[in-house]
């Protein structure tokens, strides 16, 4: 189980940065911009790790990043990657969703402190943004789930992904849930409009404003690993899993550069106007799908 | 002294240990009424969670000079709740319970903080719950003859249906006004953030658990969950009374915690968190699930060993810093590395984050929700946890993290060890429950066999089931623990030496070099953002105690116009009575 | 248009008219505050444009010109005062005008001017600035420049650009001296095969 | 991280054969990263601050060699300087260079850092940049078109990959000339640089 746990780790690693090269490309060519290579993220990872020095205001402010990373492997471990196959299934099958909605915040909290150990305002600011942004963001979210969980009557996300082949991909099944889900992944994501917590002309680079060198490596890996872990989740959730690695990628391909293209075209909301948004129109719209599976369903 | 009611507080818990086993004490004070004490599985259970409380606290308390009659009421008030919690009828339960209102009554009133409003308020809303209390029981009387519980239980059902609702009614306000839901709420926060500071931990954690203990006991044992079923229709798989319970607690659970983001006082917003989470186990105390009631049960011990944390953990750092405000405080992890670890795991309990014991009762309250299908109820409780992180982080940040906002800060030595040894003892029992949640189903099990609900599986101590998924505490910590070291090795391990321990002011600052009067603490305007959302500010905005006063004010008015009847000459008052008596007559003779 | 040489015949001050539009008035400083006030409240010139500043070294004095306005902004009036340079103060206006505040601490740091009773009397563009204050005429820039922060040394293959102009000039000339030359001897040349 | 774990354990187990001279390649390698991911914090003194925007958006994309802006000097691998400096600017750059990680890089635009320019005799700006941080590349002209500042970067790139001697190490080996320098322009009133001692030594201390 070690090796596979390291495998699927490296695996994510890999993914999610050449996810990221690819999100930086598309970007790049949308503005008309030739843009950098598809392995930029690595060069900045490994430059970052290599600096000669990185500052540090204790063992707080230390031991922050590592949480994250910790935060964001263990969801990665959660998280079903194929449909039936053993793969990690002895690990998976110790948990459920709610145990991963809860473990999908422990790391952002565990760099909080992080960044109040460090003491910088700015940074601070990032991180309440980023909370404050959360109860506007979760929201939606969370009724996707819910509404998942009610309609499969499990917490089980192994059980929810067996259910989609006698029933059909739950995008299809419940489109509500699944636009809901995708706006609030647009925020999971850090696109725009919800790119509020780092916004870089409003509070300096947000939550990331002390970190550097090994511990920006460390935040940009476990970045890069953690949205491959929720777009995997994405993926199992509503696009019924995925039965070989090329179907995988695939998939998640398909869902985060729709989440580029939604992001690229917007500009970036205010706190108060982003949480207000995500109150009306992607509650309504999961609110609907949910009454739908309760009373209809 | 302090030793002393240590000792005498360990010999209490001896005893009970010792000859608990099932307790049957019974002595007849008159013919009709009797005092006696019946011991069950549920109330061994809160037995326990009162008596601990109280021995830890009276620990924490040796630092702290109180004077001896203190101690005394203490003492006194711990009878009472073991009363209570133990009461085989409701003369034993009715005397329990007006001896802890006016022992607790007598301890706040010796706080220096206190104002006589406060106090006011507190005895106002105790009295109200004695009297919805004592008119239940009566009603009850009225048609059992009785009022021994296992008479009441058996005999409930003869009674006329509007009779039952209105004594479910009077339990559960005079319950709900203990336990502080949102409405009759208004006395906890101030008595809770001006009552002595390691007080408010026995009023947070215990006190409060009374009134979740006494409906347990209406509802579980007095009625029944299957008579509430049949008295109130069924909704979904749940019953109707079920929804409209759980409505008012995720009500109370997300207005409370967006109050508590915005508090500036440290134990106001631990006041108002502890509200928030009674709203969880009253969410589902009414749904009559086995789920439900295990939810409950698991949340209460919860909260009981994380408010005395909390409280314990806040009432130190002020005893030592005299500060009481996140806008006054900051920048005392380094100064007190120890009490930051204590709060930080009170935290991460407190938000239900996995590794820790939290998340266990929070996974039962939802599933108990998801097999009810709730499914907005549980929408509503889960955004009211995603909310709570605010909270969470705003009490570790504005004590611990962040700038001293005061040059005496800066100074601080590590808090007594009498305050941290409870508080290691309770992070302890955290630690342990988050690796093995499976142990308290033990627990559980004969008090749902009371409540006859079919009693939960249980396959180990790390498992935790439920009807729809289960999960293994035991993985999920060893899981952490072990991905943390190996990440903290490989970075250790990195040839990029880490700069330790910059000068605090060594912030990029935009080239700006900050001093000590630059403001660089975020304490105070923390949580000022949820005033322009204007969701959350329509909740924020609005108060119960516009309600309340305009109350007070309607009833000086009223009383006014009685005693103008006695103060007028003495005709009228004597006509006005004559003419009440014969309509009294009339009433009577038709 | 308000006829001011009529109006301000009891105050001492010489009044020019530049044009129809822009009048200038010379005042002492002992009748700078009332003159401003008078032009407030008498003649409408209600806003400050701008306090410029010069430094007579010649005369010894500080000639500073309050320039004011009207509500219309069709007229100006440029009320000039002089003072002396050793430890200068002037009446501080900012509680007339409040912008004076700003013109004023710049005044002070670039002229050493002293305004009693002004509340920010701090750094404006300067940081910890400790020599005469850069605008007095007695300030030398260039030798203070120089003692702080000396030009770059010479490059190795420097050269002096007056010797090399010479040394151009002589190379043209010799060059055009011999084109004539040639010239000559060729003309000579053909007026032989003649 | 893992990349870095089994880069060092490879490391060890080829230094034991002694087949190759594998920390050479490990330097070789990791310089080549460096020059290909470079963060630049563009900090605009004076007029040149005009002419990084359109270095870093659509019209001449920097981008593609890796060349990134960031907000804070902590992530920062380069500082650009872009024209004359006041001494109150000077005071805010030297803490920013102090601020940025090692290794670290300056980068000027424009004749005024290397000369002071046209306001060479001004009293509130410095001539000679070189004098209070090292300066790795100039780009000079007034002001250099975007074309110029790209060539500079690659420039910087070069020497990084040929891992010539760089400012920083020239920062660090003569920090006592510096500081000297610093002290004298900014009249005593140096800010601490959290970094070295110097100031702790009782004159100019944190002022």
């Amino acid at each position: 189980m070690i090796l596979q746990i390291i495998l699927l780790i490296m695996l994510a690693y890999v993914v999610g940065f050449i996810y990221y090269g690819l999100y930086r490309n598309i970007t790049a060519r949308i503005q008309g911009r030739y843009g950098p290579t598809i392995y930029q993220s690595f060069y900045d990872s490994i430059k970052l790790f290599s600096k000669k020095e990185s500052a540090s205001f204790g063992w707080m402010f230390y031991l922050g990043p590592i949480i994250m990373a910790t935060g964001s492997v263990l969801t990665l471990i959660f998280v079903p990657l194929f449909n039936d196959s053993d793969f990690l299934r002895s690990a998976t099958s110790q948990g459920n969703l709610f145990l991963l909605l809860y473990l999908m915040v422990l790391g952002p909290l565990g760099n909080a402190l992080a960044v109040g150990a460090g003491g910088n305002p700015f940074g601070v600011m990032g991180v309440v943004r980023g909370l404050t942004r959360l109860i506007g963001l979760e929201l939606p979210f969370y009724i996707a789930v819910v509404g998942l969980i009610i309609a499969a009557n499990s917490s089980d996300i192994v059980h929810i992904m067996d259910l989609q082949k006698t029933t059909g991909m739950n995008m299809l099944v419940h489109p509500f849930l699944f636009i809901a889900a995708m706006i609030s992944m647009v925020g999971f994501f850090g696109a725009s409009p919800f790119d509020i917590p780092g916004a870089p002309q409003e509070v300096y680079s947000g939550p990331r404003t002390e970190f550097s060198g090994k511990f920006l490596a460390l935040l940009m890996s476990q970045g890069s690993i953690f949205a491959f872990a929720k777009l995997v989740l994405i993926v199992d959730l509503f696009l019924g899993g995925a039965d070989s690695l090329w179907m995988l990628v695939l998939k998640t391909l398909a869902i985060f550069v729709t989440i580029i293209f939604i992001g690229i075209v917007y500009g970036r909301y205010k706190l108060e106007q982003a949480v207000d948004f995500l109150m009306k129109l992607p509650m309504l719209i999961g609110l609907i799908g949910l009454v739908r599976i309760i009373w209809f369903g | 002294m302090n030793s002393i009611f240590v000792l005498i507080n360990l010999l209490f818990i001896g005893f009970f240990y010792q000859f608990g086993g099932d307790l049957h004490v019974s002595v007849a004070l008159t013919k009709e009424f009797t005092f006696s004490l019946v011991q069950t599985p549920l109330g061994t259970f809160f037995a326990y969670l009162s008596l601990v409380s109280f021995l830890l606290v009276t620990i924490a308390q040796k630092s702290k000079e109180v004077s001896c009659n203190y101690y005394v009421l203490q003492l006194i008030l711990n009878v009472a709740m073991f009363v209570i919690v133990l009461a085989g009828d409701f003369i034993t339960f009715f005397i329990g319970w007006e001896i802890m209102t006016w022992s607790s009554y007598f301890i706040i009133s010796k706080s220096q903080s206190i104002d006589i409003k406060s106090l006011q308020k507190y005895i106002l809303f105790s009295l109200a719950s004695a009297f919805s209390l004592i008119a239940g029981m009566v009603i009850v009387y009225s048609f059992t003859n009785s009022f021994d519980f296992s008479v009441i239980s058996n005999s409930f059902g003869t009674i006329p249906f509007d009779m039952k609702v209105t004594i479910v009614v009077l339990f559960s306000l005079s319950f709900f006004t203990k336990a502080g839901v949102i409405g009759l709420h208004y006395w906890v926060v101030d008595t809770y953030s001006k009552a002595p500071d390691l007080f408010s931990s026995i009023l947070s954690a215990v006190m409060s658990k009374m009134g979740i203990y006494g409906l347990l006991l209406v509802y579980g044992k007095l009625i029944g969950y299957d008579e509430l079923r049949d008295m109130f229709g069924a909704v979904l798989n749940g019953t109707d009374f079920g929804y409209v319970l759980a409505w008012i607690g995720v009500a109370t659970s997300i207005i409370a915690t967006f109050k508590a983001i915005t508090q500036d006082e440290v134990k106001r917003l631990l006041a108002y968190s502890s509200i928030a989470q009674l709203g969880y186990i009253i969410a589902v105390i009414g749904l009559g699930t086995s789920f439900g009631v295990a939810g409950a049960l698991y949340h209460t011990l919860l909260h009981t060993v994380i408010k005395l944390l909390l409280f314990i953990n806040v009432a130190a750092i002020v005893a030592q810093t005299g500060k009481n405000k996140f806008s006054e405080l900051g920048g005392l992890i380094y100064r007190t590395p120890v009490s930051f670890v204590m709060l930080l795991i009170g935290i991460i309990a407190l938000a239900g984050m996995p590794p820790l014991a939290g998340f266990a009762s929070k996974f039962m309250i939802y599933n108990a929700a998801v097999d009810t299908k709730f499914a907005l109820i549980l929408v509503g409780m889960l955004f009211s946890g995603a909310a709570s992180f605010l909270y969470c982080y705003k009490l570790v940040y504005g004590i611990y993290l962040g700038h001293p906002t005061s040059k005496e800060l800066e100074t601080q030595k590590e808090v007594p060890v009498s305050y941290l040894v409870p508080q290691v003892i309770l992070s302890i029992i955290l630690v342990a429950l988050g690796a093995f949640p499976g142990a308290f189903i033990k627990v559980i099990n004969p008090i749902l066999k009371e409540f006859s609900l079919d009693t939960i599986a249980y396959d180990s101590l790390g498992i935790m089931n439920s009807a729809v998924g289960s999960f293994n505490g035991l993985f999920v910590m060893s899981g952490f623990a072990t991905i943390f070291v190996v990440i903290l090795l490989l970075v250790l391990r990195l040839k990029s030496k880490a700069k330790n321990n910059l000068n605090r002011f060594d912030i990029s600052y935009c080239g700006e070099i900050p001093t000590e009067k630059t403001s660089l603490h975020y304490g105070y305007g923390f949580g000022t953002e949820l005033y322009r959302i204007k969701f959350v500010n329509a909740i924020l905005k609005r108060s119960s105690s516009h309600f309340y006063e305009a109350l007070a004010i309607q009833t000086k008015k009223t009383s006014g116009l009685f005693s103008r009847m006695y103060y007028g000459n003495i005709h009228n008052t004597m006509i006005i009575i004559l003419l009440f008596f014969s309509a009294l007559f009339f009433i009577g003779v038709n | 248009m308000i006829d001011l040489a009529s109006k301000l015949e009891n105050i001492s001050l010489e009044l020019v008219e530049k044009n129809k539009r822009l009048y200038k008035v010379v005042v002492a400083i002992e009748n700078l505050e009332s003159l401003l006030l008078k032009f407030i409240n008498e003649f409408g010139y209600i806003t400050l444009d701008s306090m410029n500043y010069r430094d007579d070294i010649e005369d010894g004095v500080f000639t500073i010109t309050y320039c004011l306005q009207t509500e219309k902004r069709d007229h100006i009036v440029m009320v000039q005062t002089s003072i002396v340079r050793e430890n200068a103060t002037l009446p501080s206006i900012h509680t007339i005008w409040p912008q004076a505040e700003i013109m004023e601490r710049e005044m002070h740091e670039m002229l050493g001017v002293d305004f009693p009773g002004h509340p920010t009397l701090i750094d404006f563009a300067l940081e910890h600035w400790q020599e005469m204050p850069p605008m007095r005429r007695d300030f030398d820039t260039l030798e203070f420049v120089n003692s702080l922060d000396p030009f770059r040394g010479q490059r190795d293959d420097n050269l002096d650009v007056k010797v090399e102009m010479k040394r151009l000039r002589a190379e043209k000339k010799a060059l055009k001296l011999k084109a004539e030359q040639e010239e000559n001897s060729k003309s000579e040349e053909g007026q032989e095969h003649e | 991280m893992e990349d870095g774990f089994h880069g060092s354990a490879l490391k060890c187990k080829l230094e034991e054969s002694g087949l190759v001279n594998t920390h050479a390649i490990m330097e070789k390698a990791v310089r080549w990263f460096q020059s290909r991911s470079i963060f630049v914090v563009a900090y605009g003194t004076g007029c040149g601050a005009i002419e990084m925007p359109p270095t870093f958006t659509s019209r001449y994309d920097a981008e593609r060699m890796g060349v990134v802006g960031v907000a804070t000097p902590r992530q920062a691998d380069v500082i650009i300087l872009s024209g004359y400096l006041a001494y109150k600017t000077l005071r805010r750059v030297i803490r920013t260079y102090e601020q940025m990680q090692r290794p670290r890089y300056v980068i000027t635009l424009g004749s005024c850092p290397i000369n002071g320019g046209m306001y060479w005799d001004s009293y509130n700006t410095i001539k000679k940049l070189d004098d209070y941080i090292p300066v790795d590349v100039y780009v000079n002209g007034c002001m250099p078109r975007p074309e110029s500042v790209i060539e500079g970067f690659v420039l910087l790139q070069e020497r990084i990959k040929n891992g010539e001697e760089a400012g920083w190490q020239k920062y660090d080996s003569n920090l006592e000339f510096y500081k000297e320098n610093q002290k004298r322009v900014l009249g005593g009133n140096v800010d601490p640089s959290y970094e070295s001692d110097w100031y702790n030594l009782g004159d100019g201390g944190i002022s």
